[in-house]
């Protein structure tokens, strides 16, 4: 089982979405965030005094897949928030343990889904 | 000397008479000019006071525009509302007021210009009258922002708005009511009634409105590639409801007010309005219940804003039987132009503002000639009225909506109306102005 | 000749001045009348003001009620403050109105239903007490919404608010204001003093309040297991304090209008009533500060009215230090009456709509036999008046409170009158209205 | 008998015509009076209207300061501005306004205490009059709330808004203002124009801000440590616009309702009002715009408070253009202002207060020397009413500057006048009120 | 060390960290999240318009603890959340390698609870 | 390739960029978080009522890094989050599988930076 985390731009969140539902993974968990990255954010003057907003609204998508899901879901991730530009986003992966339905008590690969 | 003492007696006492009867001439036209006087002052008051209300509107429609909409467009928004009506204010002050009250070319009139001709320093009814004029071509002017929400460039807004005051809203007005002063018009003269603007300020915005989101087209995300229209939902109900509330306690200085006179007449006015919008609430709130299953918050405020759109033009005419009938009528009606504007002409309408201010002012400017208690067809006073009626709807729809495409498409073709697709994602308040409305939230902005 | 001229100047002059006599008195009846008309007109546009003062009350209240709970339901609470004022507005025009000012029948009007007789194109009086009557009505029925907030069934409070301006609000008026147009009251028969309506309009609409919330049962969460009382903080301090501020405001009409003359005793009202605000929410700021050790800004809004509550009932009787002393003690009392409902009582009353009108609405009616300066106990006038102001408390607890507990006991067996658990948690907002009130924010609901 | 006859007639007519030159007399008294009570009936209204407009001013100022800084701080700032008022309501009372408009001894007035010597149940004038004037002390004590945000410590601004009411307003006032009732000033004396308050109101207020903010020294973090300004963006702009609609609104009541007249005057002072603030955004809104590129929705509405501060003392004096030139150079002088406070003097004035009120009030009161109708440099008076003018505009800044350094000087040194780091950083909300203003709203606190 | 992520319905919250504490856990960090699991949502209307929430409102969890914490931890979690319905939510472990109090630069075991 | 998982006093965040921009760490993440652990919140009353603050704000900081990065990225994030007080916060640190750049379809070591 892995974890999947992905950052892509919050516009894109439908269309992740979408592209992950055409693969058959329908779970998944999205928290708001902010992001630094190549995307060099801008400098706005709010009454006169210069404010630097480096901090990009993104928001943050985690995934429990089993490892056949691993390259579906990435390429999903991929085909909803890729538009070329600089601040798509990044997807980090890491391997889990365990999973755990809280419902039912299932574990393992019965629980991700 | 007797003669003498009693003619003298006479004379005196004709003299006494006499002196007794200018006195009391004078005395009187004195006295006389001393009541009216007062009841001037009283309606100096009065119609000063009604304009303050009608100028408090403003907050009420920027509250309502911003809390139907996004958050990351609500300085947008407020910028848009503050400065149609501080470029109101100044043209209408310059050219506006001019066009509507002067002595008229048959057209528009041609006098009264930077309030010429009025003693600067004096107490004269011109002043109260331009302030109560001013709120309401203000009025006018923030219906569009509305309905143009969320996709209008900044400097395309600021254009429109110079143009709704210093042209369209006047010219219309003076044929409607350019005898209040010193103009006349050919829709009064046929016997055209708005006593306070359903047509004249609401649907003259509400057509532009219409023009101006045509031109733009709709929201990025309002509707799905197979043209299912989509919700977006505003981000702040409570600001809506406030600016609901804020309205409702405007329309009392719109529509008692504009007796501009201190009399009974204020109290009735003010029951049929009253009575007009609790009946759009309603009604609109049973409306969207029925049709979604569930009573819509926005459906309901709207209804609110319906019936206090459509009773303006018959406010002082029609009994408060009939102001229920009208109200109640509006709020239906405002549920089903919503959805037809939304979901069959795609016409993307983010606060519902053609609907409220066009069509129910429309509405409401026919509706006089049904429920009228004088000449309506429902009082037996046939279709007479009504036709006339529907002269100044139809002409009022062609003057704004012919003059709001043109108007749009030029400024579009010069300086832009709408910003790049990447500022309508990111959002109109770092995009137009650099700044966000509610800094340090945690806001999603996936739509 | 001479004789002949003489007795014919005389005669000319006699009949000139008794021309002038006639001219004099018709002139002088006519000017009388005309200055009467003029004060009428005043009168009018005062209480026409002050009525649209007190509408926007209802602004207020939806401020303070949704600031003071949870993000979930402010959608709720906001269509709850617009529907109780819609259905109020109508219900009171077609049958409040009459019973509460029509010719008694000893125990509630039996005329002006719809207000029948009234011309209906004409500048009557009644128009303007129509409307100041009504906004008043609505006044009494908003309270409760507050009370009963975060767990009533939309629809049962649709009928709740049916009741209370068609027939609960309208009979207790009766007996206490009837004859401010043409009934007449056993309560105003005895002498008792309420003079813009502590109890009439306050301590009714608290006392339903109470009956609602024992009825409905206090939030999920609100009492741990054990019974000890938890805070719910409300979600938007700022709205909640604009709201008070609206209040205030509206307040300026609520008492200095209820004169419905325009003259000195606006001033003298205006007074009174600010500075029994200024004590109230000085005295809650300090007994909370002193009770749980900082400066509790809820404590301090609700302070302010009840100061104002307070000071309702005895505006226009009491001194101006009387006024302080009577705004200082309901701002303490407050704050008490509020720990005592929350913690003792454990009714859950998430805004403290009991408390400040409820409580603060009959302690300052008992005030003005108190500080009265005609017949108060403080100002040598005995018992008496104190003993008639105990009675008018006790009859409008036991109508409201015994009516509301029956009503809303129906409701409950009918209808229904609280929503399900489930739809509790998620909130009213998305289980009554199908939407959220700030969409897009992110808002913990974790209680 | 004949003589007898006719000296009877004679006499007769005689008795007859002094009979109705009695009737007449005394009639006429009457009626004159009755005229005259109507008129001054007709004040009370419009004075106590205006009266809880600039009441309701409170509110603008509460939602403008708290828009303008962080979530964090929004509960204590809505409870100062609770409080000032509360405060100020009660000392005013008891001491300020007899300070003000009492018998003067020279340098305050002595007499007028707790309204002594006025009828406690009467209509008198003064009723009217102290609370037109409570709710001007009240604006100047809450302007200074805003340039102390988000930093000062609660009991330390309670003391200051005892002083500001009870002293340091009502002395200066008393040299501008006092016979406006029973007292005399030396500035008034003198020939000084100042309306309705750019200085006596307005300028003392942003004075003492710029005392406090010194003082008190700018925000964590407001400046970086090689002493560049960082900006603390508010976290409501829509609270933000909504204050500066109220107080828009509001200074409809503090302009025009300084006349304390109704009549033709009202309108007139109302469109040289609402003029000026058009052209202050209008202005603020371009400059900021050429300045950083875009227009900044803080400025654009600060630029509107600017027009109506400069206003204030020339609204009756100057024409419709002088008003539009006033507000326009206010709306420029504003955003220089803001920066040079900002950035060169480094002192930390969140909402710009001293900037909007102090140095706009003073420009205002100066440009009535330049644009007086009657008087001005550019209508031919020459220099003298300038000079006058700046006689005033100093005397306010020497006494309201160095009254303030002293008083918050005192206060730091005895009860302290500013919250701990700590306190600061977590938010005055929880550190001075163990509150949150928005509980479950999931807010960045990083800044 | 194990990381332990849960997702639980907002209104569990409490519970949860009053079962943690029982079983003498107090140390947890909480974000604001939305979820899309076995729950589907819901339908609303908006102003006629058809407005679909899939993503509903949940709460994540998140605790690092020492290996001999992971079943109490576990326990807990679901002894507070669980209801029996479908979005009770689900349970993620994967290991830590490492673990620093930033106060004192304390590392591994030490620094957890 | 790690993640880092940092809880800080929101107030340090910007200190806490500033310090790893010098260790030339550009990239980060970062989202809004309550935490419990050995600062113990507050009570306070609300209208007379009790409540129990224990769950305090913090930032979450999430950084992914290539290992040779692990150790200047501690080393920043106590730079600028310490003060020596209760609540300063934890890092977490665990292993990461893969990384990659949505934009360009970059994996592993290069996607990272
Ligand atoms: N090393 C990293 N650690 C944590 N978050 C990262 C890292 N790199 C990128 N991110 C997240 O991904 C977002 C997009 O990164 P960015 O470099 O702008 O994308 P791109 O390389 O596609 O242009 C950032 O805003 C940040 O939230
Ligand atoms: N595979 C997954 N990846 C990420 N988050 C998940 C996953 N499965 C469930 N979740 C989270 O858990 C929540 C509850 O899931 P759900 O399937 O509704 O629970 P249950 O199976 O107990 O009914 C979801 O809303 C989502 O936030
Ligand atoms: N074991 C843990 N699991 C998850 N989060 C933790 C853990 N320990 C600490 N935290 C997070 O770190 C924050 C600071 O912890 P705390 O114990 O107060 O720090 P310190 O030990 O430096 O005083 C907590 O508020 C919480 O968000």
């Amino acid at each position: 089982m892995k974890l999947i985390i992905a950052y892509v731009q919050p516009e894109r969140l439908n269309a992740v979405k979408q592209a992950l539902y055409e693969r058959e993974i329908y779970k998944l968990s999205v928290t708001n965030a902010l992001g630094c990255g190549q995307q060099k954010g801008y400098h706005e003057t709010y009454r006169g005094a210069d404010i630097e907003v480096n901090l990009l609204k993104k928001v943050r998508i985690e995934i429990a897949v089993n490892d056949s899901f691993v390259e579906p879901t990435i390429e999903g991730i991929i085909a909803g928030a890729k538009t070329g530009n600089i601040g798509d986003g990044k997807i980090f992966i890491h391997s889990l343990d365990e999973c755990i339905r809280i419902r039912t008590g299932e574990k393992g690969n019965e629980a991700i889904g | 000397m007797r003669k003498g003492k009693i003619s003298a007696l006479i004379l005196l006492l004709l003299g006494l008479s006499v002196g007794f009867a200018f006195a009391q001439e004078t005395e009187g036209v004195d006295i006389g000019s001393k009541i009216e006087d007062l009841q001037n002052n009283l309606n100096i008051v009065w119609t000063a006071v009604a304009a303050f209300l009608v100028f408090f509107m403003q907050a009420g429609f920027a509250m309502v525009e911003s809390g139907f909409t996004r958050a990351k467009n609500t300085v947008n928004i407020m910028m848009k509302n503050l400065m149609d009506f501080s470029i109101g204010t100044v043209v209408f002050f310059l050219i506006g007021f001019g066009l509507m009250f002067g002595a008229t070319n048959g057209f528009f009139g041609t006098t009264h210009f930077v309030l010429a001709g009025t003693n600067v320093a004096g107490k004269d009814w011109n002043w109260t009258f331009l302030i109560f004029q001013t709120v309401f071509a203000g009025t006018s002017a923030t219906i569009v922002s509305g309905a143009m929400a969320e996709r209008t460039k900044f400097s395309g807004y600021l254009v429109y708005s110079l143009f709704i005051c210093a042209l369209i809203y006047p010219v219309f007005g003076s044929w409607a009511w350019g005898s209040l002063l010193d103009g006349a018009g050919w829709l009064e003269n046929i016997g055209f009634t708005d006593f306070a603007g359903s047509t004249v300020v609401h649907s003259i915005g509400g057509w532009l409105a219409l023009a101006g989101a045509i031109v733009l087209g709709p929201r990025i995300g309002k509707y799905t590639p197979d043209g299912k229209a989509r919700a977006i939902p505003g981000h702040n109900i409570a600001l809506a409801a406030l600016g609901v509330f804020i309205l409702w306690f405007g329309w009392f200085g719109f529509n008692p007010g504009s007796t501009t006179v201190g009399d009974g007449d204020i109290g009735r006015i003010a029951v049929t309005t009253n009575l007009a919008a609790a009946a759009g609430a309603i009604a609109s709130m049973f409306t969207s219940w029925i049709m979604s299953k569930k009573p819509d918050g926005s459906m309901a405020l709207n209804g609110a804003l319906a019936g206090l759109v459509a009773i303006t033009a018959g406010c002082a005419n029609v009994s408060p039987l009939g102001s229920l009938a009208i109200g109640f009528l509006a709020g239906i009606l405002v549920v089903f132009s919503v959805y037809f504007f939304d979901r069959t002409l795609k016409v993307d309408d983010p606060v519902g503002a053609v609907s409220v201010h066009g069509v129910c002012g429309a509405f409401g400017t026919l509706a006089v000639g049904l429920f009228a208690t004088e000449g309506g067809l429902f009082y037996g006073g046939g279709f007479k009225l009504f036709g006339i009626q529907a002269v100044g709807v139809l002409s009022a729809f062609v003057w704004a909506f012919g003059l709001g495409l043109t108007l749009f498409f030029v400024i579009k073709k010069t300086i832009g109306l709408r910003v790049s697709a990447e500022e309508e994602l990111r959002g109109l308040d770092i995009g137009e102005h650099g700044m966000e409305a509610y800094s340090g939230f945690q806001i999603f902005t996936t739509q």
